[in-house]
Formats: structure tokens, sequence, C-alpha cells
């Protein structure tokens, strides 16, 4: 198996997801918040997946600009779930040493008195291994 | 290559002409696999299986008895597969106490629509005979060759 | 009655308000939040991958407690209880995590979803009923417009969250009613503020919650109300300033006579 | 000992290539009574019933063995070429080695083995095989369509004009069905009520029909050529006789809040009514839920404007008895409902509406009496955007699996419609595929785009929302520019999935007619028996048996009725001859297996046995062959084991255990 083959079955598995079920309706990217901000929008990653594109996936903004509200999760007329996808790809990402988003350094200058706890712990969690 | 035999269980699969059979047809005809082990044995109705038939089966050498029908209410002779059920119901209990494991024998609803379902179930049911081995309890061993 | 309670990391910090105003309010009401002991955090955000167990078993830990003392679990904040009824629902039925996790932790009996995991608002519609609330309400908050913020944590994916119907949802326009206000119902209320992504990226939260404010002003809401102490922060901090936002507990109670309490 | 002959088919190569059918043959031959085995290429061929033929006048055949395809498709020709060849017919079986072996499985080795073993069960049943000789049952000369819509109407006018009685039976007060509600029909814009009303009168004026409305169907017995049917007449409250269909009791009615069925609830009627203008029979029926006469006792309005004395608040419901030898179903659609597609705001906002409601609008008998306008406001529309596959092509258990077939055509026909009319307004389609095969649908699909100008957008909608000024905003993807889409829309239009009636189930279960996990009635045959149940002498016509639109189900109307009538045609059918039978020597008379059986087949007699010298008065189960249907109920309940199955005995279906396990 080559490595692209070999990172697609990977996303595949950690997501749980069987991307072939699409039938390109596009109902995720017209649901997604964050949708202006994706340089490979929601339903690009059902079929990067499909064609083993893993390169393009992991260098993708898009990773860093899901928030994960599973709205296209929710409203997937196919039960595929691009959501889970995205977040199978960012840990593809962030399992891999020094590949963090958020490196604690970064972290005085981002907050403020009124961060919620909740906020860094799920930020580190999306962002970090 | 170990030497030791690959265990292929024996399965017979009864199965009502106007649903099951058919779902089994359709299972076919979609090409849904699944494995050779099982041998279907056409049954006008689920009720016209006697408790005998399973027992013999058993006693024969097999691994493992399903019975399919239509579902409740859909009976082609509107009322069959209820006494079916009951029957089965009480007769895998017995075969239970007695040691035939409950895996091994099974009642499933498969309707001439459902090609999809009847390979699911017995890829299931394959792999439930194959997780509990060779039947020993029941065999006839003058039966054997 | 008497619950196990988890009230999470900014339950105990930032968010002391949310917690404060329910305990206090529950007593009112005539029940009890036993809150589990040493809990740890659930990790803000339900595990990623679906190979992951470590970062699952806090929230079995607690979970167990609860099953142990044979109550049901009441969470507060959005997000824990997001990752712990998720986690409920895997350790329920999915066989490989309920394996792997139960092998971690060597309960002496293992833990397969028993327990019953509840937010708080569902202890209100469920448990306790809104139409019994609106008995035990002393300063209806007449006339008060009220949008209801619920966010993405309690609604989806709504199967496995059951929470409400996840695309229009009633359960905090519910809750308005009980306590004499009036709900104002905004198409946005279940669109996400952003939640994390406001750590980094302040300009899209900043999008997204005021459209949300806008939509829920553009209804005629007086203010919002919002059982996540991230949506808070991010619909205070990165709003429009058009509508104040607090907790749904503070205005329980408010209604119920027992906020001065909290107050002291 | 039975001398019998095995045939292998190779279908060609799909049993061929993966059952090494030399090898059946040869396995075949050692098993016990076969006499002669072979292969050929095709045995359902003239060449290969020959050779059955052939081998029976060679070796003195007296059983049959063909391995072959399901006995479902060819056990009729064997049987047949047996009869031929002088061999009862009853003296063949199958062995399913396609269906059930070489289509499934891939091994050779594998593939072959189990089609030996199969053979074997079938030689070791035959066997054991004795000839049977079919009965004979009357043909009631009377067909019954269940549901009065269009499928409903062709089917009925087909059959009656074959010269055969037929019964409607609609459960609405009027027959007409969805046909009747939508206003203009593709791909050639007739006016639906224009091409429909017509239909409904040759109907109801045919003197070989027989309409009853706002009746049910309430229990069926009985089998092919001989159905006994109960239909309930519900209570009209009017007297079908005296009312002259004046319509003056709808007009003084003071009960008008009911929501009217017919127009999709927009808009209510009175508690007697007619649900259309052109309703057949044009008599009314009291709601006796909206009515006041029934719920408050007082009012009776109604009786005394009504000249002609129809009204008649004492009127029960009537159980009518009949007889039938064919039965079509003709049930129909409904749209689903939406109350798991929130986010498209249907039960939010009155603008969102469904594309059946749309016709409603559209039509001027309607509640907006067919101007398009805003239901919130009454304000004419500026921007209408529709959404396709709403509900159909879900695998989430949200909506139906299917695709509903009849959305991507009226909605380019909505569209054209508003285009034309309204030229002024923009309409966009949000499509995630526009499927037109049919003709002259593609043109005219094309047409809505080229000459109308309707805007085509790929890509789903993910959510509307209703906005502060009335609009609705659609958030929409355009998956060819790749861009989020937020168009603010004044009216939002749903192509809800269809889904069949839900009535059906009931009616389903009363047939045996099997039904799939969509509610869709099962064909006996996907592609060679389309319009028939597997349940022998039941028929399906319209989208009872899967979408469709209205050509197709005019066509499969007339294709059910041709069935119907080859069966109404004949004056005796030949019955099953696999019908129980008991041992008079074996049975104790205890009436055990009269108890299960589900046909009243089993009676008893009082008769002289001989039972090893002794003769003695025994009583004992005798069955009726032209009753039984062959279930086997009887044969497992029967405690002495006396009751068998002719064709499917004990001793029979233990050889084939027996055969499989060996």
């Amino acid at each position: 198996m080559n490595t692209a083959k070999k990172q697609a079955e990977q996303i595949k598995e950690i997501s749980g997801v069987n991307p072939l079920k699409c039938m390109k309706c596009g109902k995720c990217s017209a649901s997604c918040p964050s949708y202006n901000e994706m340089d490979i929008k929601p339903h690009q990653f059902v079929s990067y997946v499909v064609n083993e594109d893993i390169e393009s996936l992991v260098n993708s903004k898009s990773l860093w600009k899901c928030l994960s509200c599973f709205a296209c999760v929710e409203r997937c007329p196919r039960d595929v779930k691009p959501g889970k996808l995205i977040d199978a790809a960012r840990q593809v990402v962030v399992r891999q040493k020094g590949q963090d988003y958020l490196s604690p350094n970064e972290i005085p200058e981002l907050l403020d008195p009124d961060l919620p706890q909740q906020l860094l712990v799920s930020a580190f969690r999306r962002y970090r291994r | 290559m170990s030497i030791e035999k690959e265990f292929r269980p024996k399965i017979v699969a009864f199965c009502c002409n106007w649903c099951s059979y058919a779902g089994a047809d359709l299972a076919g005809s979609s090409r849904l696999a699944y494995p050779a082990d099982v041998k279907i044995i056409r049954v006008p109705c689920s009720c016209r299986v006697n408790p005998m038939f399973i027992l013999r089966a058993f006693q024969k050498g097999a691994d493992g008895v399903i019975m399919c029908g239509c579902h409740p209410g859909d009976c082609h002779y509107s009322t069959g597969n209820y006494y079916a059920r009951r029957r089965m119901t009480l007769l895998f209990s017995m075969l239970d106490y007695i040691g035939v494991e409950n895996g091994r024998t099974r009642v499933e609803w498969v309707s001439a629509a459902e090609g999809v379902k009847f390979s699911t179930t017995m890829n299931e049911f394959v792999e439930k005979i194959h997780s509990l081995g060779e039947n020993v309890r029941l065999e006839d061993l003058r039966c054997k060759n | 009655m008497k619950y196990s309670y988890y009230p999470g990391c900014t339950l105990r910090t930032k968010a002391k308000d949310l917690d404060a105003y329910a305990r206090a309010s529950a007593v009112a009401l005539g029940f009890e939040l036993e809150e589990i002991e040493n809990w740890q955090c659930c990790g803000g955000v339900y595990p990623l991958g679906s190979d992951e167990i470590a970062s699952k078993l806090s929230s079995v830990r607690a979970l167990n407690e609860a099953k142990e003392k044979g109550q049901d679990l009441v969470t507060l904040c959005s997000a824990c209880h997001h990752v712990i009824k998720r986690v409920n629902d895997d350790m329920k039925n999915v066989d490989d995590i309920r394996t792997r996790a139960n092998n971690y932790m060597q309960l002496e009996e293992p833990y397969a979803g028993e327990t019953e995991v509840l937010h708080f608002l569902e202890v209100l519609r469920d448990r306790v009923g809104f139409d019994k609330i609106k008995e035990k309400v002393v300063n209806p908050l007449t006339g008060k417009k009220i949008g209801a913020y619920y966010g993405c944590l309690l609604l989806r994916p709504g199967k496995i969250l059951e929470f409400d119907n996840p695309e229009n949802p009633t359960i905090i326009e519910d809750f308005i009613r009980a306590i004499g206000a009036e709900p104002v119902v905004y198409p946005y209320r279940n669109e996400c503020c952003g939640g994390y992504i406001s750590l980094k990226e302040k300009d899209m939260s900043k999008s997204m919650c005021e459209r949300i404010m806008d939509s829920a002003d553009g209804m005629g809401a007086e203010m919002l109300i919002t059982a996540c102490p991230l949506c808070l922060y991010n619909l205070k901090k990165n709003g429009n300033d058009k509508l104040p936002v607090v907790y749904f507990t503070e205005l329980l109670a408010e209604a119920l006579g027992v906020k001065e309490e909290v107050a002291k | 000992m039975q001398r019998i002959g095995v045939f292998v088919c190779h279908c060609g190569s799909n049993i061929a290539a993966t059952v090494d059918v030399k090898k059946v043959v040869e396995m075949a031959l050692l098993e016990p009574g076969v006499v002669h085995a072979e292969d050929y290429q095709y045995m359902c061929s003239e060449a290969g019933q020959a050779k059955i033929l052939e081998a029976v006048k060679e070796k003195g055949l007296t059983g049959i063995v063909v391995c072959s395809c399901s006995p479902r498709m060819h056990e009729a020709t064997f049987r047949k070429a047996a009869e031929r060849a002088g061999v009862n017919p009853y003296m063949v079986e199958i062995a399913n080695i396609r269906e059930h072996c070489s289509w499934i499985h891939k091994d050779m080795e594998e593939a072959t083995k189990k089609a030996v073993i199969l053979a074997r069960a079938a030689i070791a049943k035959v066997n054991l095989n004795a000839p049977l000789q079919p009965g004979e049952s009357r043909v009631t000369k009377r067909a019954l369509v269940i549901g009065g819509g269009i499928a409903g109407i062709q089917t009925a006018i087909d059959i009656a004009d074959a010269g055969y009685e037929v019964d409607i039976v609609e459960k609405t007060p009027s027959i007409g069905g969805r046909m009747s509600q939508l206003d203009k029909t593709f791909p050639t814009l007739d006016c639906s009520a224009c091409i429909l009303t017509p239909k409904m009168v040759e109907a109801s004026a045919h003197e070989k029909i027989n309409i009853y409305t706002y009746s049910e169907v309430e229990k069926v017995t009985g089998f092919v050529g001989d159905f006994t049917v109960d239909i309930r007449k519900k209570a009209r409250s009017v007297d079908m006789n005296k009312c002259t269909g004046c319509g003056v009791c709808q007009e003084k009615c003071p009960s008008k809040k009911a929501p009217s069925e017919f127009n999709r609830g927009l808009n209510t009627r009175s508690a007697i009514y007619t649900p259309f203008a052109q309703a057949i029979p044009n008599v009314p029926v009291i709601d006796r839920d909206a009515c006041l006469k029934f719920k408050t006792g007082k009012c009776g309005l109604c009786e005394k404007v009504c000249q002609a004395g129809a009204i008649d608040y004492a009127q029960q419901d009537e159980i009518i008895t009949e007889k039938y030898g064919a039965i079509v179903v003709a049930t129909g659609f409904d749209t689903i409902k939406l109350d798991k597609y929130d986010e498209y705001a249907y039960s939010q906002s009155k603008d969102v509406i469904t594309s059946l409601e749309l016709e409603r609008i559209m039509n001027a008998a309607g509640p907006t009496k067919g101007h398009l306008e805003r239901l919130s406001d009454g304000k004419a529309p500026k921007e209408m955007v529709f959404i396709q596959c709403v509900g159909s092509r879900c695998a989430d258990n949200r909506g139906k699996s299917y695709c509903s077939k009849i959305c991507c055509m009226y909605t380019a026909k909505h569209a054209m419609l508003i285009r034309d009319k309204y030229p002024d307004v923009n309409v966009t389609v949000f499509y995630i595929d526009v499927r037109t095969p049919g003709k002259n649908f593609d043109e005219f699909y094309r047409r809505a785009v080229e000459e109308y100008g309707v805007n085509y957008i790929k890509g789903q909608v993910g959510k509307v929302a209703p906005l502060p000024n009335g609009k609705l905003l659609v958030q929409g993807a355009d998956l060819i520019d790749n861009k989020q889409i937020l168009k603010e829309a004044d009216m939002v239009v749903l192509a809800t999935a269809i889904e069949p009636d839900p009535s059906v189930r009931k009616i389903a279960t009363m047939l045996t007619a099997s039904i799939d996990t969509n509610n869709f009635l099962t064909e006996a045959h996907p592609k060679l028996r389309p319009v028939e149940s597997p349940t022998a002498g039941v028929f399906l016509s319209g989208v009872c048996q899967g979408p469709k639109d209205i050509p197709e189900t005019v066509a499969q109307a007339g294709a059910a009725a041709v069935k119907a009538i080859g069966l109404l045609a004949k004056d005796k059918l030949m019955t099953n001859p696999c019908t129980a039978k008991a041992d008079e020597l074996m049975c104790n008379g205890c009436s055990t297996c009269a108890n299960v059986c589900p046909y009243g087949a089993i009676t008893y007699e009082v008769k002289q046995v001989n039972d090893h010298g002794i003769r003695e008065d025994r009583r004992i189960a005798v069955v009726n062959n032209a009753l039984c249907q062959g279930c086997g109920a009887c044969t497992v309940v029967c405690p002495s084991g006396a009751m068998d199955l002719q064709g499917f005995s004990n001793r029979q279906i233990l050889a084939e255990v027996d055969a499989i396990c060996r």
C-alpha cells in the first residue's frame, strides 16, 4: 500500500466514515458556518479522501477553521459526516510530533481575564496532541 | 499450512416459499454473497417446519439451523409464522437446555424484498456458528461416516 | 430527589454564577445536587478519534460513581454534558470502547452505560416539570422578551444527545415561559458561536456572534440566555453588544426569589 | 424405486462459470435412483426441454431433477415439459444452483461442492415424490379495485370495458385521488382536472362499475378466483339516493372551521362537504367530528335547508360482503411528514410549503383562488426558491432511501408556470441531480432553463432562516461555483418525498400481499411480473408499487387490468395439489388440525376403517382440497403424526435434511 492510500485508510478508520456513501449534494457546505474561511470545502473533504489526496488535506487551512459544530454531521442525508473526516485529518496532523497548531508560548498573549477554562481545554484538545 | 482441517460448518436454512426463499433469490440475483455452508430447504410456510426436522438436522451433524419466514403479520397464509414463532421459541430453549447453544438456532423474518437482510443474516449466522465451533450435542454418532 | 452532579472546571472558576444559581434554584425546587467526589475535567471536547480511550476515562469515572450511588448524573455546562453523554453512549453501544475502557478502569463491576445523564434543563423539564416551576415562581419576569441561545453542543448530534429537536428546539423557550417571560424564537439559536476558534480566530467568531445577535435582536429579543460558559464568553466578547447575555440559571434564581441569597 | 433423470443447466455462463457442471453430473449419477444425468447450456430452451423428453422416452424416467435457476423462475416450465413427456408434473424437483449457489459464491470448488449437495437433496426428495393431480376451483367474475385515484379509475375502466363487473372502494368522499389535487401536469402542461374529470365521469357512468366512496376494505378471506371481502361503507349522514347535489347545505352550514383535506389544510371547509367541485359522487358527507349537531345536539340547519330531505343523522356504518375473483390494489401515495426536516423551517414559516401545497395555491379552486401569494401576508412573491430531494435519497433514517422520481419534473413544471404567469418573479432551484428520463422530459426541463430563465443551482440547501423582515434567508451551496449562497426569498417550496399511503399496510396484511421496507407492495418479479403481487389474484396499480408519474401510472393500471381480465376470463382454475392429507389409520379425530387451519378446510367424518383387521367407526379429519392452500400448519400440530402435506411430506423434507447433512 502506498503512503497516500495508507493515510486515506487511516482517516476512514479514525473517523468511522465511509466516504463512498456521499451523493455529492453539498448540504454540508451549505450548512457550514466556516465555509468562507476554508480553502478545501466540507464537501470536497469527502472526495479528497475518496481520491486519496491526503497531502492536500493535511496541509489545508480548513483543518483549523472547522468548529466541530456538527451542523454538517446532523444534516448529512447520507450519513457521511464530513465533520468527522476533518476531525480525523486533524488528528493525523497533531499526532505527528511538532505539528501542533498551538504552542504554549502563544498562549499568554491570547488570554484575557474573562476567558473560560473550557475554551483553553478544548482548544488544546483540538490543536495539540 | 496447518494440518488441521478448516472448520466448515453444516448449516440448514428452512425458508418459506413466499418471503424468505424469494429473499434468498433476490440476494442471489443481487450477487450478495454469503458462505456456501448455508443450504436452503424450501417449505411452503415457516409453520411447516416440524421441530423433528431441526432435531434430525442436529442428529445428522448440522452445526446450526436457521428458520426464515415472512414478517409477523405478512404471512402468506395469514397466521402460519405466528405458530412457527411460538413453536421455535419453545424448541430453542429446550435445545439450549440440553446443550445445543441458543446461538446455533435462529429465527429470522426476511421478506421477498430483503435480499440484503437475507445475506447479512446468513453471514452473521455463519460467523456465530464459527465462534461456537462444531456441534457435538445430539449428534447420532452412528450417522457418522 | 437526589442527583449526582458534575460541575466541570469552568463552573469552578469563570462560571461560578452558572453553578451557584443552579444550586440555589435546585434547593428552591426541592431537589438536591450531590457533587461527584474528585471529578476530573471532561476534556472539553468529545475525543475526536474513534480509537481514543484515555481521554474518555474521566467521564467514565464520573458516570460510574453515579452508577454506584444509584443516581442519575446531572450536568450543567454544555461542553461537559456533550462529552459525558456521548462517552456514555459509547460505553452503552460500542463494544470495543466499552471493553477497552473497562480494561483500563479495573472496576469491580464493569461499567456499561447504566447511568442516565441529564442536563440541568432536562431535570427541569422532565423531572420537575415546567408547570411545577411556574407554580414556584415568586418574581415572574413578566414582559421580558428573551431569546434562547442553544449553540451546538447541547443539540448535536441529535441522535445521541436526544436533548431536543436539533433544528427547532423548544426546551429553553418553554423554560422562559415557565419563569413568566416571553420567548423570542429566532433562526440562529442553534448555530455555532465559533466555540474554541475564538482563541486564535477572533474574526471568525465575531462574524458568527454578530449574526446570532442580529437575528435575535431583529426578532425582538431584549436579552439572550445560554447554558454554556464558552457561548456566553464569545457572545459577550465577540458579539456586537446589542443584547446582554446571561446564564439561564441566573434568571431561574431570580424568578424563584433566591438570587439575592446567592449574591450574599 | 424411481428412475430419475438429472439435468444440469449451464445457464450460459451464469452457472457454468462458477459451478463445474460436469462434476455435478458425475456426482449425481452416484445417487440412488439416478439412471440418467446430463448437462446442457440452456435447459429452459426448446432444445433443453427436448432433452428431458428424449431421456424419458429412452430411459423410462419416473422422476426428474433439474439443477438450474430458482424454481420461482422455471419450475412451471419444467413441469410442463414433464407433462408433455408423460411424467406427472409433480415428479419434478428443482435444485436451485444459480440464485442460491453460482451467483453468490466465487470459488469454483466450493460452489461445485454446494451444487452437488443441492442436487443430492433434490434427488433424495424426488425419490419420495408421488404423482399429484390438481383440482379445480371456480372463478367469481368480478373484480375489486382498492383506491379511486387515477390508477384505480383506469384499472376499473379497462376491466369493465372487457365486460366484467368492477367495484371501486375509495376511502375519501370522492374518487379522483391525488391527481384531482394537481393544477397542471407535465410534460405537456394540460390542466389536471380537464383530463381527469372525463375519466371520473366515465367510471361513474359505466354500467359495469360500481363505486363505493367513503368506504374501506375491512376483511378479506378466500383466495385467487374466490375472495370474499367485507367493505365498510362509513355513515355519510346523507342519503345518496335522495341528494341532488345542490350544495345549499354546505353553504348554510355554520361550522366552517374544519381544515380542508383537499387543500392540504391551507384553508377550511364546512362540516358537511364535498371535497371539491367536480367530486364524484356529488353527494356531501357530514364530518361528524366537526358537525355541531353531532357535537352539541343543536343546529340541524342542513336538514332544514335540504329540499330533497336527504340528510340522515341516524345513518349507520354498513358492512357489505361481496365475492371477487381478482383484487387490484391502487392505494396511491402521500407526501412524507416534514417534522424531521426543521432546518427548512416548514413548521416555522407559512411561506415554506410543499410542492403539493403549491399545486393547490396555483389552482383556481385553491385557497388563494389561483393567485400566487404568500400565505403569511398575502403578498405576491418576488423571489422563489425550490429545494429538491427533501426527504428523498436519504441514508440517515430521517427520510426515504429511494428517489421519489416525480419531483424533478414537477419542479420544472412549477418553475416554468410561475415564470410564464409572473415574469417578474425570479425562480431558483437548488438540485442535486436533475433526473428526467422519459419521453420529452429532458426537453421540458431544458425549456425551463433556456426559455424561461429558471436559475438551477447544483447544491443542496442547509438552512432556511425566517428573517425579521418576513423574508426567508436560504443558505445553500453552489457546487459548480464553489460558493456558499445566501439568498433572500419570499417563498420556499420543498420537493417533499412521497411514500405509499399509510392505509396500504393494513390492506397488504389483509391480502397477505408482501410489502417492502418502504411499505411499497412487492411485485411477483421485479422485471417480468411487475404488476402482480406474489399472492395469486392480487394485482398492483400505481404508486402503491413504487414511485411513478401519471403516464406510467396509467400504463401500469392498464397492465394490471389485463392481468386481472386474464384471470376473470377463466371459468375454472387449477388448484395447487400440494394439499394436506390425513392418514386414516393414524388420525384420532382430536380436532387440533382444524383449529389451526386458516381456511376452514378441515372437517371430520365418521368413517369405517380397517385397523389391522379390526373394523371400527372412527372420527377422522378430511381435507377439502379446494380450500386447502397447502401451508402445512396442520401437519406440525397433529399429535399422532397423521396429517402430512403432499409434495412437502415429512419424509421428503427429512430426506432433504439428511442429504444436506450427509
